[in-house]
């Protein structure tokens, strides 16, 4: 299959691509605009030998997802945003269980009911812990249908190696939209061992999977554990790319969709002269950043996001105060144009020196 | 090269094939390429409309708000969409369903009509592809013969045997194109 | 001399922290007879749920996990769903089953999930001290029931069995008490053919196990076992609602 | 003569659920604490005890195991 | 009644407060440690003529609140941690359909079952927004039972004045602990007129409740009136209490239990000649940002939280890298030493000049 | 000339935005009828549920408030219990009301909230483009059950009213069906009647109708009135399961 | 004389439920198309109609009203 | 003035009251004044202990870790707590139940046989307010007076007969006391 270029629906091709990294148990439930995943998957699993289940609710769903990564099973869910938040409780216990598997968030408008178009509006939610404790999930943000495919096997890996609940946060565009995408051929994959995995006494030992701690200081050792944990995730796991940064009088920084909005309001940008970056995190938890700290030569920063600000905070605190930052975001299901991002850039190049 | 297109009409009108055909064709000439459709259930017994990008260098959005080519297949989407094309771009439209003409004067304007030729060549289903084969034969954005090459990947396998008759209707609607 | 009776291997000789003349102890018990009895130890992973009997893992010698208030069943759901050779079971109390975790029961129910269900209804959440459970009785007090439950204000209570057997993906549906050594010995049978039933791959079975919360209710072991058998037992009548031919 | 019911008196309660399904009523509970301070359940008269095992099925905590004599003997 | 001291519960002074501030209706589910909360209205609910409704689930009591707020009531719901989780889809529906209610978490120790002990834990979920989408509750984190029990008819008036549901972020020490507490008479509260509310065509005229917004443009049109809304809330309701901040060498940050706990360590660094301040936030969103924008004379910042680190990024945000800014956490239950922090600030009084 | 059939007052005059032949809007001005002929339209309520009908808000001229998916009886019990002399009627369907919010019906029902539930059994999740519902027959094909819902694997088709029967706070509990004028006459007297126990304060009344959903069943509309009856009404039997003496 | 039965066609779908129920098999689909864009349906023997009221029983969207003659006049 | 209070026994004892009578005095002597319960399951069959905390400056924590008064009613809480006793502090030990002996020598200790007492008086569930009646008078963080008038806010309407035998008890307790 290697190499064959593919015309592949987002939602289809995580699907797949999940599939060919060893996935074999899904448990979802319906919302737009995520439904050809679990469709694609209902159809795929049982060919290859694997287990597609409707659960009852958003809920009962990621608690399925519980069970059979404890039982140490290549498992997923997918949903968009009413249904992510439905799941919070359940993710503070993959997190505090140390399970991994893989929460795919298809994010459309909100708050609330909202709308079904493309939103960035539960980047907190991801990144910071909707649901209670001190917590991490690794967080993608890919661009393309082949970003998502390509990180699917690696967040997969993550989770693993972390024993971490990872998550793609994509949006309806990148849901819906099909792409030209190479698919890696059906790995065989061996799962990592996975001496935890409740699976029956393997090994004549018996495992337990819980979170509860009533006493504070075994919970205190569980979270320092978790902090150890997530600071070699910081350490190690950053992902991004940098685009012309280092000169620049604007670096935009942007994820998923509304990067490649702004690349293309960037090749608008140059086309009038002005010397634009970009830095396009690719992990949103942990932040890329080492992608800001090295940096001398840039004039300010400015952040697109389809959300009223939520990243932003994030390159605040690595900028701590060092260049402006400037936000600029639509909302409720509107993609930002090119060209009104370009309008804010010719702003901040008029308005900004080098610092 | 950078090609926008818009394809617009009612559910039934096979609007989504006619942008995945498009899309499939760029790609395997080896361009970016990207189909969007618009979902939800704001479709139901409304109009339904797929963005397509064809592209040199990599693509922004995906979502074609001002396109600069369209095809709108029934009355409802030239009304929502004529005014959006970019200046200087193409506008086909199924003459067989709109009777309405184009308003704006600063883009070239195709009629087809698609529906008419489809029954004459004995499938109404096939208006879609005339009306395409006239799109690509005027704005080039792809070769017609990938197009034609990209049906039996688009096209569900239940569908093969039609792909003569698809076939002849991108003929006939590009023949319509001096 | 010859052992007649004998702490089963299933269960952990740690003591439990169950109160004084809790059930909870004696059903633990029955379980672990009837996991050794069928010898299915090695294969066996059980759910524990949010209640007083949240710390079951600790009791029993056999894998497990500890599910999310009401979420048992989906978990069991996981599981067996990776493992369908094994043997699952949940072990809920009324809060988490009848309340919460109402859907994930009839839905897990519905789908014919080959997983066991040890259900105990002791009309009242004990771990949180005493409020009203969807199980409590008319008139019983409880901290969210001052005045006593009322049909009126609070509904009446909910029957768990007779809802659950007309889904048809459970196999087995069936009411038994903890109250004496004659229906203590009923309730074994009990539980062990559910695990039979699940060992057969026939559906969902489910054991409801009224019992006892001598702490919450106010009243001695003794009393408790007494108010089991006179105010919840009319309520809640004790036999099979649904049971499969194949097993006996 | 060997014991037919022995209590693991660290582990009893003290619930007195036992005594009240004896049919011999030979169950008491003991003057003296035990590790948890409970005054836990016993019996002495372990002749006249019939090795029905109800102390034992009743029992919440697992205290009580019992013994009959081999009739093969 | 005013003017006399009762010694209460803090969860049972909450209740009377908010009875005493008008409402009359409360949903909730059982959890420690808030159970006394929920266990004194239904008690008194009754006696004074509201309802008390024990729900099967906090998805059912979020749920239950957005009826009746969207029916006019006065009304509240109380759990803790993981309860809190499970009512975020709930949450962002009310802050989305702009319905007045108070929330109140009493935290305890997490991520995942956790523990019951007290925790800070949840300050991301309650501040930046647990569930989908762009919202924010008004949040108030109380240091005592007196405080809580006068902030809670703030937050219903806060609520009604700006259509938005408020919380109080407590937790198992401030519910648990008793105190004297003074409060105020039973009000009469005429409640603003809610002319949106669903009571059945009242005036003639129909009202809806909804947060469906499937135009994109509309969708935008409501996250612009909410972030208006919650522009003027961080211009005008921001509340603080500020101690011995110009001067300090070590100026400490710290909300709730943990402010408690900051004041004893504060006075202890006194007894050593250490020059301390104390910034605690009452509001924690807005967040208090308008007691460090003017700061001029202070050496650096020390923030102390029940938490690996939250509130501490709100602080990095304002500070914005003018002074250094640094955190001390317990977790899992265990309540901060003052101690432990004196030995904190002892190192950065030494350590740090006034920059 | 007389009038002998006119669009009810309490429906407003939008076009729907129902597919053709979807029997949504039938059901709609049923209850708009029955809220019409006893006079309750300025004193009730509505809860609209998420799924095709979310708009429903928009088709009728009481006030509504637009529930979360499931929801819809927690946001009613929350509404009725503010303003218990109002009328309050949640519209549901049965992703809605089957399968996520199963523990809210379940518990509106034995708490024996004095609301009326209209409940859409179409056999699929319409909204989201024709995913399997709790209630799809077995071997029919939908998004998520491409070949065919299988007992085995998907387990069966949950029957709503037989389970909800067994809770003692539902008053009246019936099954109807929209596929032709005698049963849509039938249907609309179950609905009024369900009004009528509401505003008798009797207890929960629920209404399922059994209902078509041409587009994502893929027939036509007037196929799929004969799927209804030939397909469902076997699974799902027609007539009242509960019903109080108090109203005719 | 006036009609018995009254189409709002721009309400209607062509969903053609009227047609199956009508006992004197007077609707049809007319030829134009609506202003939603179907065939709406239509009866034009008025007077062949029985006023029986069951297409506007079916009909989801209220596309319908039915008038009988007043037996009294 | 700093008075950090640990009271710590068996469930049914009567600790949790011992200390609200502490704190409910302190209040009405116009002190600030703090009361916390261990709580929560793990009391389960266990110990149960409070906090209280008496002082004319506002109060930290409500939890008491390293209380500078602790009374103990049984074995385990001795076993549990003596350790964690302030230099110079006092422990109160109901030397009925607890017949080990202190094994600290930098804190005041007091044996005070309070169930033999109480059963003395008639009612052995008073052994807690003449440990209590002890305990203050030899600590005196409250005047002996302030708690005996706050009984009738701390115990229960129904118990409010006991009043009388209740001063007695905390009498005997103060008694012992020289
Ligand atoms: C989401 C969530 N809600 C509430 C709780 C608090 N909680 C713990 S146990 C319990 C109820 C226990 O009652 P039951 O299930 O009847 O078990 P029992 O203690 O009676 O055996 C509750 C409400 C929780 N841990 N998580
Ligand atoms: C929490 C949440 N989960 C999922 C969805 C997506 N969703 C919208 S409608 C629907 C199901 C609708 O089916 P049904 O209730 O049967 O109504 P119908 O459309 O068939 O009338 C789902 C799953 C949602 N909006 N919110
Ligand atoms: S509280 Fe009740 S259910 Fe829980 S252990 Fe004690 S007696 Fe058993
Ligand atoms: S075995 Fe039977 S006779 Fe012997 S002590 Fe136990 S209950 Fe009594
Ligand atoms: S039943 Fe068991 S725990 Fe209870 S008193 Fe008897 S031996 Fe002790
Ligand atoms: S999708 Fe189905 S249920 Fe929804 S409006 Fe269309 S026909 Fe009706
Ligand atoms: S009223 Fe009856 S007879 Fe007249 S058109 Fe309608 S169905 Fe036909
Ligand atoms: S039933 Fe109504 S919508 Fe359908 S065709 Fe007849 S008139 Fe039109
Ligand atoms: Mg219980
Ligand atoms: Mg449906």
């Amino acid at each position: 299959m290697l190499g064959e270029l593919l015309l592949m629906k987002g939602n289809e091709a995580v699907a797949e691509a999940a599939i060919r990294a060893g996935c074999r148990h899904f448990f979802g439930y319906p919302i737009t605009p995520q439904n050809e995943l679990p469709e694609y998957m209902a159809r795929r699993l049982p060919e290859v030998g694997g287990v597609f289940v409707q659960a009852e609710s958003e809920v009962a769903a990621i608690n399925m997802v519980y069970g059979a990564a404890g039982a140490g099973a290549r498992v997923m869910t997918s949903s968009s945003s009413p249904g992510i938040s439905l799941k919070q409780e359940g993710i503070s216990y993959l997190a505090a269980s140390e399970l991994p598997c893989l929460i795919v968030n298809m994010m459309r408008g909100g708050p609330g009911l909202g709308g079904i178009q493309p939103a960035q509006s539960d980047y907190f939610q991801a990144t910071k812990g909707g649901g209670h404790g001190d917590y991490h999930l690794i967080v993608f943000g890919p661009e393309s249908v082949q970003e998502m495919v390509d990180l699917t096997p690696l967040a997969f890996d993550l989770a693993d190696r972390y024993r971490n609940p990872a998550m793609i946060l994509g949006d309806g565009i990148l849901g819906q939209m099909m792409e030209p995408v190479e698919l890696s051929e059906m790995l065989d994959v061996q799962l990592p061992p996975k001496e935890w995995a409740t699976t029956g006494r393997s090994g004549g030992r018996r495992h337990v999977v819980s979170s509860l701690y009533l006493d504070s200081s075994e919970l205190e050792k569980l979270n320092k554990r978790l902090q150890d944990k997530y600071l070699e995730i910081m350490r190690t796991e950053q992902r991004w790319e940098s685009l012309d940064v280092e000169g620049a009088e604007v670096v935009l920084v942007a994820y998923g969709t509304t990067a490649r909005v702004v690349k293309s309001a960037m090749n608008l940008a140059r086309e009038e002269g002005i010397r634009v970056g970009l830095i396009r995190p690719i992990t949103l938890w942990p932040f890329p950043t080492k992608a800001f700290e090295s940096l001398e030569d840039v004039g300010r920063f400015l952040v697109v996001e389809m959300s009223s600000g939520q990243m932003v905070e994030d390159v605040r605190l690595v900028v701590n105060g060092r260049w402006p930052v400037s936000f600029y975001g639509r909302t409720g299901g509107v993609v930002p144009d090119p060209k009104d991002i370009l309008a804010r850039i010719r702003e901040l190049a008029r308005g900004g020196g080098t610092r | 090269m950078l090609h926008e297109i818009l394809i617009a009409g009612f559910g039934g009108q096979g609007v989504m094939s006619m942008g995945m055909l498009l899309a499939y064709a760029g790609m395997t000439e080896g361009l970016k390429t990207s189909w969007m459709p618009s979902y939800g259930p704001e479709m139901r017994g409304g109009t339904a409309n797929c963005s397509v990008v064809i592209a040199s260098d990599a693509i922004g959005s995906p979502l074609v708000t001002e396109p600069s080519g369209l095809v709108v297949m029934n009355l409802p989407s030239l009304e929502k969409f004529e005014r959006k094309v970019k200046p200087g771009g193409l506008m086909v439209i199924n003459s067989s369903l709109v009777k309405k003409k184009a308003s704006r004067d600063d883009i070239e304007v195709l009629y087809v009509p698609a529906n008419d030729i489809a029954d004459e060549l004995g499938n109404p289903r096939v208006a879609n592809m005339v009306a395409l084969g006239a799109f690509v034969a005027k704005l080039r954005p792809v070769k017609l013969d990938s197009v034609k090459a990209s049906l039996k990947k688009v096209l569900p396998e239940r569908r093969h045997d039609l792909i003569p008759l698809n076939e002849r209707a991108l003929d006939r609607g590009a023949g319509l194109v001096d | 001399m010859k052992q007649v009776f004998k702490r089963p291997q299933a269960l952990s000789d740690t003591v439990m922290h169950y109160c004084p003349g809790c059930t909870h102890g004696i059903v633990h018990r029955l379980v672990a007879e009837a996991i050794d009895e069928l010898g299915i130890l090695d294969r066996t992973i059980g759910v524990a749920s949010v209640g007083c009997s949240v710390l079951a893992y600790e009791y029993f010698e056999c894998d497990f996990q500890e599910a999310a208030h009401g979420r048992a069943p989906a978990v069991a759901t996981g599981i067996k769903r990776v493992l369908p050779d094994r043997v699952v079971f949940t072990y809920q109390g009324d809060g988490d089953l009848a309340s919460i975790g109402t859907a994930e029961i009839i839905h897990a129910a519905t789908r014919g999930e080959k997983i066991t269900v040890i259900f105990i209804n002791n009309a009242i959440y004990g771990m949180t001290g005493g409020q009203m459970a969807p199980t409590t009785l008319l008139g019983q007090k409880t901290t969210t029931t001052p005045r006593g439950r009322l049909a009126e204000y609070h509904g009446q209570p909910i029957r768990i069995c007779e809802m659950i057997k007309e889904l048809d993906g459970a196999a087995y549906v069936t009411r038994v008490a903890s109250n004496s050594p004659r229906n203590i010995a009923v309730a074994k049978r009990a539980i062990r053919k559910a695990f039979q039933v699940q060992l057969l791959g026939l559906g969902l079975s489910l054991v409801e196990v009224l019992s006892t919360c001598p702490t919450n209710w106010g009243l001695t072991p003794v009393e408790s076992m007494k108010w089991l058998e006179e105010k919840m037992m009319p309520h809640y009548p004790l036999g099979e609602f649904k049971s499969p031919g194949e097993v006996k | 003569m060997d014991r037919k019911v022995i209590f693991f008196e660290d582990r009893c309660k003290g619930c007195e659920l036992c005594i009240t399904v004896c049919p011999v009523n030979i169950i008491y509970m003991a003057e003296h604490i035990n590790r948890q301070g409970y005054h836990p359940a016993t019996v002495t008269d372990q002749d006249k005890c019939i090795s029905c095992g109800l102390c034992a099925r009743i029992c919440p905590d697992t205290v009580i195991e019992v013994f009959r004599e081999d009739r093969r003997k």
